[in-house]
């Protein structure tokens, strides 16, 4: 049950919504917001909240650096406490940093949050702050983040601020320090041990096997009143997803993450529970190698993108949850998101037009797919292939083997499948996958008036400007770019009649923002 | 014999399965035997002897059912008696005597154990009583240690010995009839006289009513009354022992007495260069010796037979002689020349000389092959015949062997009787045109008329093809009828070799004695002397 | 219930018929093929018919099924029909045609596998068992070592070093089974070599080869062909348990152990799509197992009835 | 004897030890670039690799594998670094708990079920017990486990998953385990109960058995003190080898009942390519088995009079 390590890693920076504004004059206390949202019903402390988690392996580490998945995850979200949250409206939400401040976007001031304590009984401080960053910095560091962190070039403790110096300015700086990797965790001697289980949140681990379940009870002496209403926790990794589903239906479990859309009606028709299926901005898709014949000719690539049913792939993939996507990287979610753009459906006559255009009356080509790449690519491809028959494109689907996806087929292969996870900041999504020489342009496009757009967007201020420059990136992504986007995938967990939800449930992440433990409480 | 009936048979019919379709097997055999009588009932395989035995205690064995007649034991009709019923009579006062006393005790439970069940279940005696009188039969049983033997399993008791134990069971609940199934067959000759006595006198003693099935007339005439002859499940007539013995009336009976005349001319001593010569063999499995010292020869033209009882070494003899088993020390010569000592070292001319023929015919053919191929590959390896040549061969070897070629050539073994499979064993051996033929015991797992037929076969072609033979056998009666010199074994040496003449003629060896004295005589008194005189020697 | 019902009423029509069959068999043949015919029990036709059901349907598949075996020919998972008389499946492919298509390709890799690791496992068997001494030491030392490794997590450990394709999968499963098969061949052939028809042929003079072909295959057959069925049932159980740890038959090919799995939320809710497949690997299993309880009782001799 | 089989045992599981080895060196990629991941660089995986002893030639790696495993030290995960032994514990003694629990459920029915079946042998009672017996082996595994989730979890009798840590009650684990036990017993019962039949009814033909019936013995008797002692070796076997299976082959119903035991530690650990953790679930497998088989041998020996009292 590996998730891509790719994927997860582009996946860090969450909502930027904000901040921009925030970067120049506003302070920390402009952001202070209630936390969560209206509740549905009386907030009550008690209960056993018990969840079943599609991952997990004995290979799974309590090492914040290595974390990739939904199961460490939330017991990361359990045990710790960030220096910033994200709010279920995407709203940034103080945590244990008070408040913050730069004055050039370089330098960054976090003022730590006092009378917080570590479940040893130790007081949160900024010397602990400092250390948590850095165990994902330096040459020792083994953290996935690494890249990310690399940027800064000095953290230090000053009283009870911590200040952190950039190389270059970066307005994004405090969303950073939202990533789910970057846990508050107690120093010894200035750095932090990756093997405690000791954090500042709302729950106390109490005992834990890796692969196989954590039982965490509520932190006597969490620092936030109206959050982490339930007693205990209990995660337990339920990989198959048939069990999964009976765990829920027979109660051993309150809440599920990938519910097999095939049997969303059937479960609600138990009575039993109910499906929360939050749209995101994660997204399937399809890359062509740009630079190999016959996708370095936007008409072929066109016509392919023409050639499938972009709606019947939600249906069937998604089983409706989610959301039909044009070729877009950005989703609905973003800020700049191109709604206007022209939507493309499946027109087998326009397909062959391109086709034409191309010089060619047919087209052979091979899909290289794995349900590693998304759960149901497989599926997927074969309902590619039979769509574009229809358009003289023969699609041969090459089910390849699941284990090794990421690093033998994927950006190997010139056709194949791919998955990235939600993504709030638009500059952060093209950086990552569109700009040319990107680690991961998985497609190997290169756009000269994309790239160009890309970097004077990022230091633009003006509002209405920047998102002339984005919409203009989306529509060259989308009708230009080499990468076949058919479909938005929401995240679908099934939950509880037992369990009461806030109204809002973040957009940002599975599991309410892995949050679910600490927002939500028994009905 | 006017003393009250005990069993009284009619009309008894009884079918086997085979398949679907069910065949007589008995067909109305009527019987009477009458309290302390013993009947003799003697016939060849497949009369329906031990079918009438075992009916005898309302018992038909799987895959038969009583069709017909009436069983009254006692005045009870065991036909229509219960399931329970019967089992409060099995055991209790009808018991049965196993042939094979080795397979027949369960290897599981002691010997005493076994013994006490019976009594036990049956709430004839306590266990403790039935221990104590286990010992004592035991003892009228002649059993060495008869304190200790009960508490030995069945496979640390010799088989004389376990059949002896099992007649003693028998007795446990002192039934008023035991069923005696070839309770000798098993045995070796100096054995089966030790056996014989010992049941003749515990019957006498406890006077109690018999039913002694076998295919050995000598033996039933120490031991029955009267005798009673069976045929294909059909009476053929019945009459007191010595009347039979005297005076046989049915042509069926009289040629099953007349099966010993055959006996194999006189034959002049064999001179030149032996076929095989044994010289000094000793042999080997691991470090045991099992041959010492064994030296004879075989002559064309000439039948040598190896005698001895089980575990002499006749049969490890034939293995060195072929090679399977190379000897120690010592060399088997063929034609003056000595053969390689192990299998893999000799030719294919050097295997084509000497063949084999196996006791048992039923494991000696591949069950799977046609008689085309079983005959025909000898001749096709060593001789080299393919296609009409082989086929003409084969026919030959058939109508050699007295089985009509069009008829059976394309048969499998499985389609043949005992007889004819043995004559396939010949046939096989022959194709290989060798010099000399070993017979390992090839008449012993056959009835008596059928091993007549063999027996004759084997002295014609041995005329015609001028062949050597070594025969191995325990059976006297065989050597008699076919051998021109004789070699006797005893624990893997010989212990006495010479022409026929002069081995059946006094003076012998003791061993060698013994082995002659102990072959049962057609003279109902023959037991009482043999002992009598044992006892005034010893 | 209809559905029970129609089972059931299958079932007693396959019996019906495998009576009828039997019936007819008996009449035509004629000497030891007749005789055959007659000891068979009725169970043993019934499997026999169901084996040569699926042996027509896996052969004749492209012909049988209505539609393709990877097409989508539907939404999904519709119910019944006239059109698709067992509905469509997650992403609207033809149930049955996918069940026709699933007994070519399960039936078919399942056989190959087994007949594999029979030729290989029987002949060193039985080779082991006439050699004997140092060969068959270090060959049945070496299975026992093998045999000792989980059967199941061997073909993993394999599977996931030489990767999941159709070849790979049989050639492993063949090897982890050619083991049992070893044991068996040699325990059987141990029982022959010791006749005196094979001493006899030894005698002659015959070769290996000879020996292993014409005198013990042949009376090895009757506990070996049982052995097959059994080690068929097996393998054919072992590849769907594989394709549960996502090792066995890959998709978009039809395989009933796959199309268990795919659809086995749905047992969940008391759905029988899962039912399918998994009753026609039941039904197989349990025919196969007939024909062996058959063919042992024969070889045995055992006069049961 | 005995010692002749325990010397023989020992000697397969070396044999086992050097195929285990070899197969896990076989496996594509090693820890160190398992372990990297997307980070690696020549430099580091090299670093790692002098650190792991990924460099000592394969004999020297086997011998300190060899020796460390002997003495119950099987080193360390290369995964997640924590000791393996510490990583098998529990799960092996969940693994052992499940495989016991089945047995005592499959043990004595199918034994008894087997010895009724042969007692009325070709009776409606004997078709049935056969029948049922097959089809229950005759679904692959997970479906017999969905299906019993169906019928017994769904209606609330029984947990379907089992939430087990090392502080739950003896009864809580026996409540919660019941149905993986069950599925595994609705698997291996069939086995025994047609071999302890066929064992039996294989008996019935023998002579001493016409004899029993020839005393007058009632057939249960018959049955359970003539031929059952009789038939111990082959039960006995057959008990041992469906209790290594137990032990060994239950990965498919671990996943579905998300039993924490040992072949989901293994599949993990083959996917994770952590090599020290599969040659040490793979040797304690191949321990059990070869242990189980050698306990079975001792005690045929044990049971069968003609090995124990020479003449």
């Amino acid at each position: 049950m590996k998730t891509p390590l790719v994927p997860a890693l582009a996946n860090r920076v969450v909502s930027r919504r904000g901040v921009l504004q925030g970067a120049a004059a506003v302070t920390a206390a402009g952001l202070i917001l209630p936390y969560g949202a209206t509740p549905a019903r009386a907030q009550a402390r008690g209960g056993t909240f018990r969840v079943g988690i599609g991952h997990g392996s004995t290979t799974d580490s309590l090492d914040p650096g290595l974390w990739e998945h939904l199961y460490v995850q939330t017991f990361g979200a359990c045990r710790h406490n960030y220096l910033i949250e994200v709010g279920s409206d995407g709203q940034l939400v103080p945590e244990i940093a008070e408040s913050w401040d730069t004055a050039d976007g370089q330098t960054w001031v976090f003022t730590i949050r006092q009378g917080v304590t570590f479940h040893s009984g130790k007081d949160v401080t900024a010397e602990d702050v400092v250390a948590s960053i850095n165990h994902h910095r330096g040459d020792a560091s083994t953290s996935v983040v690494k890249p990310l962190l690399a940027a800064i070039t000095d953290v230090r403790a000053d009283g009870n601020t911590v200040v952190v110096t950039l190389e270059a300015p970066n307005a994004d700086l405090p969303y950073l320090m939202t990533d789910y990797h970057v846990p508050v965790m107690p120093a010894v001697d200035g750095s932090v041990d990756p093997e405690s289980t000791d954090g500042c949140g709302g729950y106390i681990v109490e005992s834990f096997e890796h692969g196989v379940q954590a039982t965490l009870t509520r932190n006597p002496n969490y620092w936030k009143e109206d959050r982490a209403w339930f007693d205990r926790i209990e995660l337990l990794a339920i990989l198959d997803p048939a069990a999964r589903l009976n765990a829920l239906i027979t109660g051993e479990v309150h809440l599920i993450d990938q519910v097999d859309p095939a049997t969303i009606g059937m479960l609600e028709g138990r009575g039993v529970a109910r499906i929360l299926s939050i749209p995101g901005n994660a997204h399937y898709g399809f890359p062509m190698d740009a630079r190999e014949a016959p996708y370095s000719d936007n008409n072929i690539r066109l016509a392919l993108k023409y050639a499938l049913d972009r709606e019947a792939m939600v249906d069937v993939i998604l089983g409706g949850h989610g959301a039909v996507a044009n070729d877009n990287p950005i989703g609905p979610a973003n800020r700049y998101f191109h709604a206007e753009m022209e939507a493309k459906t499946y027109d087998p006559d326009r397909a062959r037009y391109y086709l034409q255009q191309a010089g060619l009356s047919s087209l052979d080509v091979t899909l290289s797919v794995a349900d590693a790449a998304f759960s149901g690519a497989v599926d997927a491809g074969a309902m590619f292939s039979e769509t574009a028959r229809a358009a003289g494109i023969n699609i041969t689907v090459n089910r390849v083997p699941n284990d090794g996806y990421w690093s033998n087929v994927w950006m190997q292969d010139d056709f194949c499948a791919t998955y990235w996870g939600g993504r709030a900041v638009e500059d952060h999504m093209f950086t990552t996958a569109y700009a040319a020489g990107a680690d991961w342009n998985e497609s190997f496009w290169t756009n000269d008036r994309f790239n160009e757009l890309l970097l004077a967007a990022r230091s633009e201020v003006d509002e209405n400007l920047r998102r002339e420059m984005y919409h203009e990136m989306q529509q060259l992504v989308s009708f230009e770019g080499s990468t076949i986007i058919p479909m938005y995938n929401n995240y679908v967990m099934a939950v509880s009649n037992d369990i009461a939800t806030p109204e809002r449930i973040s957009a940002n992440w599975n599991f309410d923002g892995f949050r679910c433990v600490e927002r939500w409480w028994m009905a | 014999m006017g003393r009250d009936v005990l069993l009284k048979i009619e009309g008894l019919r009884i079918e086997g399965r085979s398949g679907d379709t069910w065949t007589e097997i008995v067909k109305g055999i009527d019987l009477t035997l009458h309290k302390g009588e013993v009947l003799g009932l003697i016939g060849e395989s497949g009369a329906g002897k031990s079918t009438v035995g075992l009916a005898a205690m309302g018992f038909a064995r799987d895959g038969c059912r009583i069709t017909g007649g009436s069983i009254l034991f006692d005045g009870i009709d065991l036909r229509k008696a219960s399931e329970a019923k019967k089992r409060d009579l099995r055991g209790a006062r009808i018991a049965y005597v196993a042939q094979s006393a080795a397979a027949s005790f369960n290897p599981a439970h002691k010997l005493i154990d076994q013994y006490c069940e019976a009594p036990v279940v049956h709430g004839v005696m306590s266990r403790d009583k039935a221990e104590h009188d286990a010992i004592d039969l035991y003892r009228r049983m002649q059993l060495p240690d008869p304190d200790g033997i009960g508490f030995r399993y069945p496979h640390q008791v010799s088989g004389g010995q376990l059949q002896r134990a099992m007649t003693a069971m028998a007795m446990s609940c002192r039934p008023d009839l035991i069923i005696f199934d070839e309770p000798t067959t098993a045995l070796d000759v100096t054995t089966q006289i030790e056996v014989l006595a010992a049941i003749r006198d515990i019957v006498r003693q406890f006077d109690t009513a018999a039913i002694y099935i076998t295919h050995d007339l000598a033996v039933v005439a120490q031991a029955a009354d009267r005798i009673k002859v069976l045929l294909r499940g059909e009476e053929v007539e019945e009459a007191p022992t010595r009347q039979m013995l005297d005076a046989p009336r049915e042509a069926y009976t009289k040629s099953l007495w007349a099966v010993r005349s055959f006996a194999r001319p006189e034959q002049p001593p064999a001179a030149g260069t032996p076929v095989v010569s044994v010289k000094g063999v000793t042999a080997a499995y691991g470090t045991v010796n099992v041959l010492e010292d064994v030296s004879f020869d075989i002559h064309a033209g000439r039948t040598v037979a190896v005698v001895g009882e089980s575990g002499s070494g006749k049969s490890t003899t034939a293995r060195v002689i072929t090679g399977l088993l190379p000897p120690k020390s010592g060399a088997v010569l063929f034609e003056g020349k000595p053969l390689p000592p192990a299998l893999k070292g000799r030719t294919r001319e050097q295997l084509r000389q000497v063949q084999m023929i196996y006791q048992m015919a039923d494991t000696a053919l591949n069950p799977k092959l046609k008689l085309r191929e079983l005959i025909g590959r000898p001749a096709q390896m060593y001789l080299g015949l393919q296609g009409k040549a082989l086929d003409d061969r084969v026919r030959d070897l058939l109508n050699l062997i007295e089985l009509e070629p069009a008829k059976y050539i394309d048969r499998l073994p499985g389609e043949l009787s005992g007889g004819q499979k043995q004559r396939i064993g010949i046939a096989r051996a022959l194709a290989a045109e060798p010099q000399l033929i070993i017979c390992d015991e090839v008449t012993s797992a056959l009835d008596q008329i059928v091993q007549e037929g063999i027996l004759k076969l084997l002295n014609r072609l041995q005329g015609e093809f001028g062949l050597a033979y070594m025969f191995i056998t325990h059976d006297l009666a065989t050597v008699r009828a076919i051998a021109d010199e004789v070699v006797v074994m005893q624990r893997g040496r010989v212990i006495e070799q010479g022409p026929k003449a002069e081995m059946f003629a006094p003076p012998h060896e003791p061993y060698t004695d013994l082995l002659l004295s102990s072959v049962p005589e057609m003279d109902p008194d023959w037991l009482t002397r043999l002992l009598e005189s044992r006892a005034a020697a010893s | 219930m209809g559905f029970a019902a129609s089972i059931i009423l299958g079932l007693a029509g396959l019996f019906a018929l495998a009576w009828v069959l039997r019936l007819a068999v008996r009449r035509a043949l004629t000497g030891h093929a007749r005789s055959i015919a007659n000891d068979m029990p009725l169970t043993a036709a019934f499997g026999i018919l169901v084996i040569l059901i699926y042996a027509i349907v896996a052969i004749a598949a492209p012909a049988l099924a209505p539609f393709p075996e990877r097409e989508i020919v539907g939404g999904q998972f519709q119910p019944w029909s006239a059109e698709h008389l067992l509905g469509t499946d997650r992403i609207g492919r033809d149930m049955l045609s996918r069940l026709i298509y699933g007994a070519r390709n399960t039936v078919g890799i399942a056989f190959v596998t087994t007949a594999l690791a029979f030729v290989v496992g029987s002949v060193l068997g039985i080779w082991a068992a006439l050699t004997g001494g140092w060969i068959d030491q270090a060959l049945s030392r070496f299975v026992d070592a093998l045999m000792a490794i989980p059967a199941l997590i061997f073909s993993l450990l394999l599977l996931t070093i030489f990767g999941t394709s159709v070849v790979t999968l049989v050639l492993v499963i063949a090897a982890v089974d050619a083991t049992r098969v070893f044991r068996l061949a040699r325990a059987v052939a141990q029982g022959i070599v010791v006749m005196d028809y094979i001493e006899a042929a030894k005698l002659r003079g015959e070769g290996s080869w000879f020996l292993i072909r014409r005198e013990i295959l042949p009376n090895a057959m009757a506990p070996l062909v049982a052995e097959f069925g059994l080690r068929f049932c097996f393998v054919f159980l072992a590849i769907s348990s594989l394709s549960f740890l996502g090792l066995g038959i890959q998709p978009p090919t039809a395989d009933w152990g796959s199309m268990v799995k795919d659809n086995a939320t749905l047992i969940t809710f008391g759905d029988i799509t899962p039912l399918l497949p998994a009753g026609c690997i039941a039904l197989l299993t349990v025919a196969v197992n007939f024909v062996v309880d058959w063919q042992l009782y024969r070889a045995s001799g055992l006069k049961e009835q | 004897m005995i010692l002749m089989r325990v010397a023989l045992g020992i000697g397969l599981l070396f044999i086992v030890s050097l195929v285990i080895f070899w197969a896990t060196e076989l496996l594509p990629g090693d820890l160190a670039t398992e372990l990297l991941g997307q980070s690696a660089t020549p430099e580091t995986l090299a670093a790692l690799r002098e650190q792991l002893g990924l460099n000592d030639p394969a004999p020297v790696r086997y011998w300190n594998w060899l020796t460390g495993a002997l003495t119950g030290d099987f080193g360390v995960s290369l995964s997640n670094g924590r000791p393996i032994s510490e990583l098998i514990g529990a799960r092996l003694g969940n693994t052992v708990f499940l495989a016991l629990y089945a047995a005592a459920l499959s043990v004595p029915i199918s034994l008894i079920l087997g010895i009724l079946a042969a007692l009325w042998r070709n009776s409606i009672f004997d078709r049935a017990a056969n029948a049922g017996a097959l089809t229950a082996i005759s679904f692959p595994e997970f479906f017999v486990a969905y299906i019993l989730v169906l019928w017994l979890a769904q209606t609330g009798l029984f947990p379907s998953i089992v939430r087990i840590n090392p502080t739950t009650t003896l009864g809580d684990r026996l409540y919660m385990s019941f149905l993986p036990a069950l599925t595994l017993t609705l698997v291996v019962t069939a086995h025994m109960m047609r071999m302890t039949r066929a064992a039996i009814i294989n008996l019935m033909a023998s002579p001493y058995i016409e004899m029993a019936r020839l005393k007058g013995l009632s057939p249960l008797r018959i049955v359970l003190r003539h031929a059952l002692p009789n038939a111990l070796a082959p039960i006995i076997n057959v008990i041992a080898l469906n209790l290594a299976y137990l032990i060994t082959g239950v990965v498919v119903v671990e996943v579905v009942f998300v039993y924490p035991g040992l072949g989901q530690l293994m599949v993990d650990a083959v996917s994770n390519r952590d090599i020290a953790v599969v040659q040490a679930v793979a040797l304690i497998f191949a321990g059990a088995y070869v242990t189980l088989n050698l306990i079975a041998d001792v005690l045929s020996t044990i049971t069968n009079p003609r090995l124990m009292h020479r003449r």
